[in-house]
């Protein structure tokens, strides 16, 4: 049993060992705030796992370089708010290279967020769960919600060819899970059904998995709650969520990013133009709202189970329009 | 002086009430502490007058305190209560009072710079003497947006003080081995006057600070002070149960001989100090009084402030 | 009759001339490479036109502080890129500092793009539609599809007191419209119906506005094409669209940017939650692509008036699912 | 000094021919002429190896072909046909050849100086005595991302140099009125050699980069040069139609006068030179012919190449 922290450390020490062109870039990477790189500059030495100066746009854009001629960067960013900074070192350097190039250019870069989403207290600049903006920009994106899924998906994101960013939930980082021994992978783009149900599909994302798993057993008596895990944001695993769907016919999703064209935005809409729902699908979401610092205001403008209790229970009692 | 100690006393024991109150859980969050910084806030904002403006840091609360903001309202904030400064809406990383000046404290690094460079043009513009100055650390001068700033400021002579904390950390990242060259000459390359100063020394500070923010009255011009300074405990409060090892005990030590309180405070009557210290301590019990008795906010007002005006509000049945 | 790039330029003398504390900063804002603020500073002085360095994260965080202390700002960015290297210092510092503050900054600036889109031949790092981003993060859009509105939504942007991105389109710059010579603004917020129709919505963004309003004629004896134009992105205005589809029941939405988590997403996921649909709704975006140089390989990944047609002929050919 | 000069001369004649194809509309969209400041790409690039890696601008073909890359590629690239460089999928303002390390022309000011840094590391750390230059405009010295770059090259010691190519303009602002201090001044803050030369004498520009080559690729870290030059045309080939007043055709004239071809053709014997021209033109001529015989991409292949690999692709029924 590996706690989800200890699984993102597990991952990078594998790959770095596994692979000399691995390295690790980031702010204050060697003592390692946040443990995913703890001891590893002792063990690798320090010219790979390099701490720099609070320059976001060049180190980023200095991963991008290493990259070009046949690195693999993994970045540690402190905190969500740092990827607004880089923000067009990712979307329109490094994910655009390969394109503008012809193929030319390949840019391994992993972007790890070790602490996305509100922890309460942190307020407007720390809370962000700034996911949907990338998948917006068709960056590859991926959200572990466990342990085991941490790690596969962070070593998938690092042997990636492509830009990847890896961001994991503050709410998560300290659940276990079981974590094999030997190195392996979960392939980006892979969905996950957690718990099979026939009444509801629930897409939940990140630490939301855990709550919407709580939340199907405590109403397993009275409705079957199907608990489907993206992993990957971008590409979703839309064949997964189709067959889901084909059983379940309902679709809520629950997603702890602004709701506005978020990433629910996006499952709703191609659900709504795709895939045979029976009624109306839900969203909850987090409010379009800046995230206040007291606590219970923070809460307010969080999604919540009681939100998703609600959603499911409209959901099935609706039938399709006429 | 004994106006300078006093201030810097409210910030000591404001920052150390603060870190009770973190580790009672009655504060939620992190907060950044200003401890071993205070002379430089306060040698700073004793030459500015209460229109001119500020921007401040994650480390925030020396600043405000010295600006003259309303500690009861601080500790408000901190508990996250109505009476707020920023009706608890911000916390500790976001705190500001506009009416006297302060704009904002910030989450991000540096981030603040240029807003003190739009408020320093506009003063200007409205044909008054007000100046802004802002605060950022050792680790900000390596930011874009703060390097951009030194060029519009200069560029443009706008009257704007530079006050760089180097207090030798970036969380674990010592300021040598984050920042090539010197601080003062990367400044002076814009061709604006840059100097270093003792940071510990409230007295120095404020008469660097006080020629900078002269210059800046007086038209012509930024300029930028290094003052010199360390942060005795850790990075922010969560740090204590980290155990990280990127400064030793010595150093420590060695900086905590320079505190700017026994420097300041060594040069009052022992009894004078005495007194400011007790009257210091009432205050802050009675700020702290105030903040908890002021309300919670309601969460039906969670959504609340985000905009001016927004019509219409939300989707179709929300 | 003015062209668009008029009315906008009309606007923004208007408006400086209304209001003292208006003033513009941007690249080249004096010579006016776009023409918008072409012969502004010898009206007005060049105290009021500044013509800034290439520092995006500088300028615009310049402006909110101006705003901050008074002033409003217009920052006119060059190309769209630019809004990614300003990106923290518009959804992480200007949109968050009133929450932030509770209430007690105010931070009037409007961020002008005369030219987004593509428009063959400018390739990866030119030819973005970035309006999605602000969407979700909850700042003001705007954008605007005729002269008439440009003129009123960018005044009424300039004397918002929030920040408000306007985006002008590159393919309507020129297009001609009755512009009043009288200042009058357009209130954020509220769409316009184009054309009225009873078979189908087409929510049409920007440019497309006038291309499903060709579509809407050319299918006239067949199909009755209702085009609604929501003009302000965000916040949209659902009661107009409610309506509508109360009326048509069916919804097409043609949006120039990103599919995935796109404006268009948000429309169509509101609608299937919200609205009386009796048709699954659809979507004809921009693939979720880089824009490549080639002026055919553009067009392929740019969203057509053919594959508008086939929407709204297979929205009309589809039931509700049972 | 041939070579050089015909390096000029291949740069000069590319550049008046695309813009007759951009009038003619065979090349969609606009291009940036680096017609005056050949001497810079020339010099800098003729003291490089073809295994060193460079990053260019958004007026990248004069560092392209100085570089060492197939003009009829580059040709075949601006007409957008499958045999560009890039596949038709870069055009000019993103036109790369990453077998002789060019890493790419940017449409962003400076966006690539970090991207020079990281291969400079990467070449270091491979044991290599490789090394990157990045090429930058005076209106690229104001970028936040350029300014942090200085500071991590001159921080790690990096095997990079630093072009500052100072046109004087970045489109219509002077580089009077962007830029605060003196270029050098800012760049030699950080710690590193810094230098201006004369960006129109190939054989100067030769010399000074060649000191910071050498200088990067003994280990000792990086270098600036600033090379004042001077771009004879508009900002872009859409200028033409815009009539704008920012410099005066006195000043044109001046610049004009220390045309780069000229001076490094009167080094020349005239017979040698009008051989060369000769040369270089039946190379364009064939170039051109080559690209022109090329097709155009197919639509069904638009959406190649934006991921090594992606799966799922896409929609459930797309
Ligand atoms: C742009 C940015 N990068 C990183 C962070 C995370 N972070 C918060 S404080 C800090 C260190 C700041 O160091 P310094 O500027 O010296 O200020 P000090 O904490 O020493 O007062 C870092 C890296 C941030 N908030 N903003
Ligand atoms: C970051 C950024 N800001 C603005 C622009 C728009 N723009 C393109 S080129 C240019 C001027 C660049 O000037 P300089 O760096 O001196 O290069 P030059 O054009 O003179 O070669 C500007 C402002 C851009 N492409 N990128
Ligand atoms: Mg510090
Ligand atoms: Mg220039």
């Amino acid at each position: 049993m590996l706690r989800y922290q200890a699984a993102l450390a597990k991952a990078l020490r594998d790959e770095l060992a596994n692979d000399e062109a691995v390295f690790v870039i980031g702010e204050d990477v060697r003592e390692s705030l946040r443990g995913v790189s703890r001891g590893l500059a002792a063990e690798f030495g320090e010219e790979r796992v390099l701490d720099t100066p609070i320059s976001e746009q060049a180190f980023t854009g200095f991963a991008t370089g290493a990259a070009l001629v046949g690195r693999r960067a993994v970045i540690e960013f402190q905190i969500p708010a740092l990827l607004f900074i880089a923000f067009e070192q990712i979307v329109d350097q490094a994910h655009k290279l390969r394109l503008m190039t012809g193929g030319q250019a390949s840019v391994p870069v992993t972007y790890l967020v070790p602490g996305s989403g509100a922890r309460l207290g942190l307020a407007g600049q720390h809370s962000d769960n700034p996911y949907s903006y990338f998948v917006h920009a068709g960056v590859k994106t991926v959200l572990p919600a466990t342990a085991h899924d941490a790690y596969g998906l962070f070593a998938a994101a690092i042997r990636d060819d492509d830009p990847v960013v890896v961001f994991a939930p503050a709410a998560v980082l300290g659940v276990r899970d079981e974590v094999p021994d030997d190195p392996y992978v979960v392939p980006l783009g892979s969905g996950r059904i957690h718990r099979e149900g026939t009444d509801v599909t629930v897409v939940a994302v990140g630490h939301l998995v855990h709550d919407a798993l709580a939340l199907a057993e405590e109403v397993a008596g009275e409705i079957s709650v199907e608990v489907f895990d993206p992993r990957t944001l971008y590409p979703f695993d839309w064949e997964l969520l189709a067959e889901s769907i084909s059983r379940t016919g309902r679709l809520v999703v629950y997603d702890d990013a602004n709701r506005s064209c978020g990433f629910a935005a996006e499952i709703v809409a191609t659900a709504a133009e795709e895939l045979p729902l029976v009624a109306p699908p839900r969203r909850v979401t987090r409010a379009d709202a800046v995230v206040p610092f007291a606590v219970d205001l923070e809460r307010a403008v969080l999604p919540s189970r009681a939100q998703l209790a609600t959603a499911v229970r409209q959901t099935l009692r609706e039938e399709a329009r006429p | 002086m004994k106006e300078l100690y006093r201030t810097m006393r409210v910030i000591r024991r404001f920052e150390e009430r603060t870190v009770d109150l973190v580790n009672a859980n009655e504060i939620a969050g992190v907060t950044h502490e200003y401890v071993g910084q205070e002379a430089v806030a306060t040698g700073v904002c004793s030459v500015l007058r209460r229109d001119d403006a500020i921007t401040s840091t994650h480390r925030g609360h020396g600043h405000l305190i010295a600006k003259g903001a309303d500690v009861s309202r601080m500790f408000a904030e901190l508990l996250g209560r109505v009476d707020g400064l920023n009706r608890a809406r911000g916390g500790s990383m976001h705190i500001a009072d506009l009416s006297i000046g302060v704009l904002g404290a910030n989450g991000i690094v540096a981030a603040g710079a240029p807003h003190a460079a739009g408020a320093a043009w506009a003063f200007r513009e409205a044909g008054t003497d007000r100046i802004a100055v802002t605060f950022f650390g050792d680790g900000g001068i390596n930011q874009g947006v703060l390097l951009e700033t030194f060029n519009l400021a200069a560029l443009w002579r706008l009257p704007l003080v530079f006050i760089c904390e180097n207090n030798g950390y970036a969380v674990t990242l010592s300021a040598e081995h984050s920042t090539a060259g010197s601080m003062v000459d990367r400044a002076a390359s814009y061709g604006m006057p840059a100097e270093a100063v003792d940071g510990m020394d409230v007295e120095a500070v404020a008469v660097s600070a006080g020629r900078a923010v002269a210059r800046a009255r007086a038209g012509e011009g930024p300029s930028f002070v290094e003052c010199r300074t360390y942060r005795f405990f850790g990075h922010h409060t969560a740090e204590r149960t980290m155990k990280l090892g990127y400064r030793t005990d010595e150093e420590i030590a060695h900086w905590r001989e320079r505190d700017p309180l026994e420097l300041a405070g060594a040069r009052l009557e022992p009894a004078e100090r005495a007194a400011i210290d007790q009257e210091v301590e009432a205050l802050l019990d009675e700020s702290l009084a105030f903040a908890r008795a002021s309300e919670r906010p309601l969460a039906e007002d969670a959504l609340a402030f985000n905009y001016a005006a927004l019509e219409p509000r939300r989707g179709v049945a929300r």
